[in-house]
């Protein structure tokens, strides 16, 4: 079986934001997503995961390109103003595209 | 003197600041505030089979009028006095026109260790401080816009941990009633002091840990920390008076206005308010108004009370 | 009424059903899981310090046939009726052949709270229940292949942290009798109730998660998932007769015949039955068969054994 | 030192797997790995960590491109058709070759 | 908006190390970086994270090539000898090429 | 007959040794931790508010010398006799020099299962015994060269979870006094041994975990580890007569110079002395000292101690 080209977009932001990106997720097309529990620091300073309001999520999807861009642009346009997010995009290979 | 479980909050503000490595992991920080707002739902919840809930109609309504009233008077002084953004006024307004349960349960076991008795039917006062602030919160920052989605709003609100956990022990308190609970007793109510030391030692590493925003944000913002809660003392000692509540009802009440949502106004304006900077609501909430009113406040509120009952 | 334990759980599937962000961390529900485990092997335990084992060789014996005979007669139904997948019959057979520790707290609690007493020893039976069904149903699943590892099978079977902890508590509290586990009971014994609440809070928000597994699998399985534990019941009743019991052991066998797995026999399947689907059976169990044991069941199970008791 | 290519290979799967799968790389020849704990959406639908039977750990291997490919392999055969599994392959560097 | 090119660097280590790790980088001039909690298996045997002292921590931070191989290399001289670590680089998009 | 707390450990070890799947999740461990600690110093502050500080110097220093000469002591047997290098022989050294509160806590469930009484200001020497050997095994390790950022040492050990968390309990038990306490007594004092029980389960767990390293560094590190202790002991014994404990004293000084720490000490070496391998240290402290002593070594020590008293 021959591997095949994917995007890995990785998400790392707001835990409170969980809801609401799973839903843009889901209507943006995607098949698939992991979530891990995460701190870190970025432009709008630490969050240590202490509690509730400074704990970060970091969401991986795999999926095609085209997606992938949409799903950033999307992301750009709704929340990089106003919560802390980042976002990084990965070529992958899968074995089953059909999947993704 | 200093209540011990006020000395742990004050041993989590001291080990936060000298950058110790003590850290309560999110689960145990999670399990202590879920058994709190248990103990404090049901607590009340017994109170409740007890009385009519028709004769608490004018109280209850007393208080979310008050609710409106104190996120109402929070906005224009932030706004003018402070030159802050609209929609920063309008959240740190729905802050302080709500209530924060940790503050409560301090004044519950303040009033506990010095025998004052007080109205066990606050919980239900509490549940219904927490909604008001959070609506005029979102209209001062929104307007009644139509593009509001009110029903995501409400869904947040009212399915939030913390009045889900707290409107269920009530429930459950209600239906089981004095009886019902004692088997639940050893772990809601005997435990609660230690549960509570344990709370605010994180409480004390968190607010240690908002010392760096505050001092970004200046004087304003501190002076408003403070003069804020002493402000909403005095409203919630007067609506008291208005009510009739006893002596401890009234330092409960006031000590009720005058804390500031950490937990539910938080999640709330960061979804229906994104614009609004988190950092400074929570700085003043936490940072000041909370270690003000469990350290100095409640005994102020407590002089208070005396003074207008006595 | 409801015992106020039971109103967690509601409590749970209502906050779960309403989509509200509760949600106790695993963490959370580890410990309490562990210490109601601990807590019911320990008092097991001390009951098997204070009388011979060579006596209770009958019920052993008589219990453990029990499990291979409700494994061994769910089969066929699943099989026929259901006209669901060999692996897939074999392992909802199992399940409902083996029991449930958060069903047994329940049932225990029940009587507590109504001054019925039972064999102290039953925990001991608990324990010997959970393994029988699951080799029914890898042999219904497999045939007695020889290519089935059973050494790791049973590694997986009676290493896995259920058994481990039930046996370990009867073991220390067997070795160290009633009076050595009188330090160990502000945790173990005075606590259980309350950490059974929140127990069944969680139960509850997983329970409300199965609803939508159940509604694509249909109504066999659900007439199933409610039909079983009421004919288990029945056979349950009649082995307590057989063997003797009281009328609260009788409810207590009846309730664990009645229940289903949905900790151990899970993990078992799944490791050596992967090709049958785990969200069929976590729907029967969890979604329909927990709640109705929990809500209807045990008090159905409790008139029969006062009916067939005289 | 001149940076070395290699392979991480990515498995996200039920939680219950955790044993076979460590045992199954330790004979496929890799040399190490990392897990965390995480929680995701799938062909198997949602797998929210809300208790033991559905959560996921997602487990990281760094292994050369041969290894990578044998465990892919062996994967798809031993466990995607029974079990929840997503697997994603991604080029790095490694400043180590001798360790992976 | 044109994707930019960066790499992401993953360390893999000892929790202990955490804030000394997180004084280095922000010393070697990084901007942000998100940490999750791990366990795994490596030279320096399990690590299982049952207690303080197995526990690994895995942190990822998104820079420019420069700061990449300079971190690389400061972590190479002062921790590999001493301490359980693995570290790995993957070419990321990114959007905000300013953040990172 | 063992203490029932032991027999948890048992189990602990017993699950690991068998490989089951039991584990207990690092927030439990962290909680079950914070409460032991806590207790621990929350019972010696209470202690401490009733006689004046001054009495106690005369102990306060002993033990510290006591720390001192024991990392000192250790030193050149690893050296010679075990052939370790430097690095590795220093961080041993300071483990065994400092003491396991574990260890500790176990002694205590042991003396008051027995009713045997002791000086209860001992969390104050307990926390004085942690720091002498961290420093000693540093400059045993480095020398006392400038390079040594001595501040930053300071603030590992003085800041780390334990020390803060003793120490923190001690002053608020301090301040508090007797009285002050008691509404903290059912989670930290009544909950003392099932809260120790628990950690005992994990304790076993890890210890378990423990023995491939064990194997791997051979026959000298495990004389060491027994031998050690015993060692140990006679000095604890004795500084405790030139110190004039009581029995019950006495045992708890043995016991305490008899530990070998496992949370502190592993921490400050890690950052401060990183050349010295981990395994080796955890191997013998954990996988040997730590059973050593919780199964045999204390009564052991408490037979030393009656037999000098008398
Ligand atoms: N350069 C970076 N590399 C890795 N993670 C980052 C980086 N910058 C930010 N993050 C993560 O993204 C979150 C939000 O970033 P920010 O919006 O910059 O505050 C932070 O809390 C970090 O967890
Ligand atoms: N497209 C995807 N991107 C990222 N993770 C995925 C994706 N699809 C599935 N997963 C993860 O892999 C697990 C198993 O996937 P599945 O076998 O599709 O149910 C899910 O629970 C997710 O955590
Ligand atoms: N080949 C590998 N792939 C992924 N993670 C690894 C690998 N080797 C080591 N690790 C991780 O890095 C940590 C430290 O590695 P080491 O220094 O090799 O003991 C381990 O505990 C693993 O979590
Ligand atoms: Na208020
Ligand atoms: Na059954
Ligand atoms: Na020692």
């Amino acid at each position: 079986m021959e591997p095949h080209a994917r995007k890995l977009l990785t998400i790392v932001t707001e835990a409170a934001l969980e809801g609401k990106i799973l839903r843009d997720l889901e209507q943006l097309g995607t098949r698939g997503h992991t979530i891990t529990d995460a701190r870190g620091k970025g432009r709008r300073g630490v969050r240590d995961a202490g509690w509730e309001a400074s704990a970060n999520i970091r969401v991986e999807v795999v999926c095609d390109a085209g997606t992938a861009q949409a799903v950033s642009a999307y992301l750009r346009e709704h929340y990089y103003r106003d919560y802390a997010m980042t976002v990084w995009v990965i070529d992958v290979e899968v074995l089953r595209p059909e999947k993704f | 003197m200093l209540d011990p479980v006020i000395l742990f909050f004050v041993l989590g503000i001291a080990a936060g600041l000298l950058r110790s490595e003590l850290r309560l992991p999110a689960a145990v920080y999670e399990l202590v505030t879920i058994v709190l707002l248990l103990a404090i739902g049901l607590k009340g919840g017994v109170e409740l089979a007890k009385q009519p809930l028709g004769e608490l109609l004018p109280q209850m309504v007393g208080v979310v009028a008050m609710g409106f009233l104190l996120a109402l008077a929070a906005f224009p002084v932030l706004r003018l006095l402070g030159r802050l953004a609209r929609v920063d006024a309008a959240s740190i307004a729905a802050h302080y026109g709500s209530v924060s349960v940790g503050t409560y349960a301090v004044a519950v076991a303040y009033l506990g260790s010095r025998g004052v008795p007080f109205e066990e039917h606050m919980p239900l006062l509490l549940v219904l401080l927490e909604v008001p602030a959070i609506l005029v919160g979102i209209v001062l920052a929104r307007g009644v816009s139509r593009s509001t989605r009110w029903g995501s709003v409400m869904h947040e609100v009212f399915l939030g941990k913390g009045i889900v956990l707290l409107l269920g022990g009530l429930l459950i308190g209600w239906a089981a009633g004095p009886e019902g609970v004692v088997p639940l007793e050893p772990l809601f109510m005997d435990l609660f002091k230690g549960v509570l030391a344990l709370f605010l030692l994180e409480m004390g590493l968190i607010t240690a840990g908002q010392v760096g925003g505050l001092r970004r944000h200046g004087v304003f913002l501190g002076a408003f920390a403070i003069g804020m809660p002493l402000f909403s003392a005095v409203v919630g000692t007067g609506t008291a008076m208005l009510l009739g509540l006893s002596l401890g009802g009234t330092v409960v009440l006031a000590t009720l206005a005058a804390s500031a949502s950490y937990i539910a106004v938080p999640a709330a304006m960061r979804i229906s308010v994104p614009e609004a900077n988190p950092t400074l609501s929570l700085a003043a909430a936490l940072g000041i108004t909370f270690p003000f009113n469990v350290l100095i406040g409640i005994p102020i509120y407590h002089a208070m009370a005396t003074w207008v009952h006595g």
